[in-house]
């Protein structure tokens, strides 16, 4: 087995080594409990090796497909009867978050939870989270998607009741796995509507043959309210803080990359799979023709802009309802689930505005074979925008998320009333929050200034008030933790928490891997946007390419 | 219209769970109103499988060649529906798992009356 | 009359129209003479028996042409038999 | 909690193996007839449930374990992804059918001609007894820890 043949199976390797993992680890955990947690770590390992692989491949080399049982994807080059995972820039990039919080996760929870019982499943149960969101992530089937996004909520709902001798994290858990399975059903009806009109379950297929019928629209709202359960945007948002909050840290953190799976989907469903039927619908504007190229501006479909716009409406609700309920919270980790909420309404600003835009335009480039699609202007850089904050949520969140559980390991407390001075015996989980703060509230040199600050000027540009409402939530998110930085970690000593000591190597080596790349991250915003933000956009937004990719067959 | 009423009671079935889900406080009638809404997409998927006079798909009996097929009923939604159903057992097992456990907590089933108290 | 209630009852409402709709404009049921719609299924239907072997065409798909669905199903059990064992755990060593 | 009466226990006792033998003649035949591992399954860890609820739960943990139940279905599941990796390492593809139309293992090789020959199909029949060991773990398991943990204490 050559490196050519782990490049050309690993979108399969990525899903199955998670699963073997799982499947083996109450076989492992019979032998020895310091051997199960190496084990976990290996199997993470070894997946996110797989996973820059495939990345550094599609990057390079462009569109992947594996088809699961051999043969070519599709029969007689219409419909595909096997199922497929078809990997873009955009998968690679999401595939990339999901394995960076998967190794920071699980080294995270060696220590984190050593004194608990129930640690042979909960690294079952993790590893099984960790192949259902790379499933999520990396599938090109939509049933196959249905079935991995059960995977992900039936046990990240099970970890979030971990502990179970408090009520309310069993109350957790149960609003999660309720809203959940909802969502989940109202996509398998949409999946079902779709299949009764195409007759086709493969993503490409269903991006190729979509007319954007009454029908349509109506799988195409079921779709999106689904996912926006799952993802926790405004009107489904109340078990977030619940699960966020009361679920252990290193869980809390593959959360994350749960929920912006979800969100993945909404991407992946409005750009790649109804990226035909929004793209070809309007009016030609104007027509130029320069350097060969020919320039068509195209006015949007009026549909298309007010889908648009209810996901600006639903994105600004979500900011401001997650910032001022941040703002009045006590408790540590329920404040910063609320901040999670106002981070994940950024993220659906970028596509809201994408499609609220009036106009967009498409290059064809004659001089080649074939018609590239590529869009100027502000829309395309909102969705740049929201697509690295993906990444830079991901980081800053889990980050504070980890400190949080870092304070409570320390202190056992999570109340901010009885925390104080902090600072003096935590020299190193302080230094993490304030990298943690200044990258969430988006200040400069940490990597959220970079994504929010295209965020803000793409919506500007499309609405001066929505920019405006996007700088305040920010500057809010700036005072809610500044408050938690003076109430937990300066001011006087507080009696009970003399003796307060640092946590231990480990968890201090996970907050330090992710406050590292933030760093990076920030300082070369530039070098990221090019290698790894502009692929994806390039791939997301090419809804040809993604047809095409399973089309001609590679 | 008429020839659509095994969707509409599809339809029925699903809004019936939706309310239950919605409107009741016992937690053991909102699992029964989730386990609504999955029968009613069960049936839903189930239902494009039919063609008419179709019969089921398994070749038993007799000799299948590329002229004499018969008109079976479509075999992709039927294989959909049993990975549905049991993934819908799987949530099932669990919703009913923290139900035993929220009772065991707070000694009630009423949503309004459960994750209230103080820490 | 709580914020709650209204905006739940507003939720039933669109969800009970689009899904009238949907039934309403989806097509007959029982469609017996279209059949280049159901290419998919017409070619597993037609190719099945010799591609895996099997009589049963829906064992055919649900454990050769969509065999990742069945094992992303049995792990979905998995999954649920470990979280049940998870919350139903001993809390003390 | 003792279990149920010895009318119940006797019938028990005579009903089990039917229902078992049922059960894994529909995980057998899964590729021919309607059925598979999962139905199959549902059947055999249903019978065991009848032997639950007439036994007891207490009786019933103390003749099986839920651990050694979680090893058998971990079992189970290993020879479902191990048959999908046998695709990857010997043929092309995973999850390829490899056994299909092969010369060299006469084990489920042929192809279905409508017969009801039960040595088609290749990986189907394997897979579905993985399966089939899979779900009567984990459905028997799920049923006796939440027995178990809803038992009724002595005294009360």
């Amino acid at each position: 087995m050559n490196i050519s043949d782990i490049v050309f199976h690993s979108p399969a390797l990525i899903v199955a080594i998670p699963l073997l993992g799982a499947f083996l680890t109450p076989l492992v955990a019979k032998i020895n409990d310091k051997l199960r947690n190496i084990f976990a770590i290996l199997i993470a390992l070894i997946t996110s090796v797989l996973v820059a692989i495939l990345a550094n491949d599609v990057f390079s080399n462009g569109i992947r497909t594996y088809v699961f049982g051999g043969g070519e994807p599709l029969v007689n080059n219409s419909y595909a009867i096997r199922i497929l995972f078809e990997v873009d820039g955009m998968n690679a990039f999401m595939a990339i978050i999901a394995s960076i919080l998967t190794v920071v996760a699980i080294i995270y929870s060696w220590t984190f939870l050593k004194n608990h019982t129930g640690q042979d499943k909960y690294y079952t149960l993790i590893l099984l989270m960790i192949a259902g969101m790379f499933g999520m992530i990396l599938t090109g089937d939509m049933f196959n998607f249905f079935v991995f996004l059960e995977i992900t909520s039936i046990a990240s709902c099970a970890l979030i009741a971990f502990y179970t001798n408090k009520g309310k994290a069993i109350d957790a858990g149960f609003k999660y796995i309720v809203i959940s399975s909802i969502g989940a059903l109202f996509i398998l009806f949409a999946i079902g509507i779709l299949y009764s009109q195409y007759n086709a379950l493969n993503m490409a297929v269903l991006a190729n043959s979509i007319s954007f019928s009454f029908l349509d629209k109506i799988a195409l709202a079921l779709l999106i309210s689904g996912l926006a359960m799952k993802a926790g945007i405004v009107p489904m948002h109340m078990w977030l803080p619940d699960a966020y909050g009361r679920a252990p840290s290193s869980v809390t953190l593959l959360l994350v990359g749960a929920t912006q799976a979800s969100l993945y989907g909404i991407f992946r469903i409005t750009l790649s799979i109804f990226g035909k039927a929004f793209n070809t619908t309007g009016t030609v504007l104007k027509s130029a023709t320069l350097t060969g190229d020919e320039l068509i501006m195209v006015s949007s479909y009026p549909n298309v802009i007010s889908i648009g716009w209810i996901l600006i409406i639903l994105a600004i609700l979500t900011m401001i309802i997650g910032v001022l309920m941040a703002l009045k919270q006590s408790n540590l980790k329920r404040l910063i689930a609320f901040a999670a909420l106002a981070e994940i309404g950024y993220m659906l600003l970028g596509i809201g505005v994408r499609f609220a835009s009036k106009y967009s335009e498409i290059v064809k480039m004659n001089n080649q074979e074939y018609i590239q699609i590529g869009f100027h202007g502000y829309d395309i850089s909102a969705l740049t925008g929201s697509i690295f904050h993906i990444i830079n949520d991901a980081l800053d969140i889990g980050l504070l998320f980890l400190v949080a559980g870092a304070i409570y390991i320390a202190t056992k407390e999570t109340s901010l009333n009885k925390l104080g001075g902090l600072a003096r015996n935590m020299k190193y989980t302080t230094v993490f929050f304030i990298i943690g703060l200044i990258a969430v509230s988006g200040l400069p040199p940490m990597n959220g200034f970079a994504s929010k600050l295209i965020i803000y000027e793409s919506t500007f540009q499309l609405n001066p008030i929505i920019g405006i409402i996007a700088i305040l939530a920010s500057i809010l998110l700036l005072a809610v933790f500044v408050k938690v930085l003076h109430s937990a970690f300066l001011g006087p000593k507080i009696p009970n928490l003399k003796d307060v000591k640092e946590v231990p190597k480990s968890m201090l080596f996970a907050m330090g891997i992710i406050a590292c790349i933030i760093i990076i991250f920030g300082l070369f915003p530039n070098i990221v946007i090019d290698n790894i933000i502009q692929p994806a956009v390039n791939a997301i937004t090419n809804h040809e390419a993604y047809i095409r990719g399973v089309f001609n067959g590679i | 219209m008429l020839f659509n009423f095994p969707y509409i009671a599809v339809v029925l079935l699903i809004l019936i769970g939706l309310a239950t889900v919605i409107y009741k406080r016992n937690l053991i009638k909102i699992v029964i109103g989730i386990t609504l809404i999955e029968s009613g997409v069960n049936l839903f998927l189930i239902t494009l499988a039919y063609r008419k006079d179709s019969i089921a798909p398994i070749f038993h009996g007799f000799t299948a060649s590329k002229d004499n097929v018969p008109f079976m009923s479509l075999p992709v939604p039927h294989a959909l529906t049993l990975t549905s159903i049991v993934i819908g057992v799987a949530v099932l097992a669990l919703m009913l798992t923290f139900i035993i456990h929220l009772y065991r907590h707070y000694n009630t089933l009423d949503a309004r009356k459960i994750g209230r108290e103080e820490e | 009359m709580s914020i709650r209630n209204v905006i739940a009852a507003v939720f039933f409402s669109i969800v009970a129209i689009f899904l009238i709709f949907s039934a309403l404009m989806i097509h007959p049921f029982g469609p017996d003479d279209n059949q280049e719609k159901f290419e998919m299924d017409e070619y597993i239907i037609q190719n099945s028996q010799e591609e895996t072997g099997a009589d049963n065409a829906v064992t055919g798909v649900v454990f050769d042409y969509r065999g990742f669905d069945t094992l992303g199903e049995a792990t979905v059990l998995f999954t649920a038999v470990a979280g049940v064992m998870l919350i139903f755990r001993r809390l003390k060593k | 909690m003792s279990g149920m009466s010895k009318i119940v226990k006797t019938m028990t006792s005579v009903a089990f193996p039917l229902a078992m033998i049922y059960g894994l003649y529909i995980i057998a035949h899964g590729h021919l007839t309607p059925g598979g591992g999962f139905q199959g399954g549902a059947v055999v860890a249903s019978a065991c449930a009848m032997i639950l609820v007439s036994f007891g739960s207490v009786w019933t943990v103390r003749k099986i374990k839920e651990k050694n139940l979680s090893v058998l279905e971990s079992l189970g599941a290993i020879g479902f992804i191990g048959l999908g990796f046998f695709g990857l390492i010997f043929g092309s593809h995973f999850f390829k059918n490899i056994l299909v139309g092969s010369k060299n293992i006469p084990i489920f090789n042929e192809i279905g001609q409508g017969m009801s020959n039960i040595n088609t199909a290749g990986f189907i029949p394997l897979m579905n007894f993985a399966v089939g060991l899979k779900v009567i773990a984990g459905l028997f398991a799920i049923v006796l820890v939440m027995a178990y943990a809803t038992r009724l204490k002595e005294g009360k």
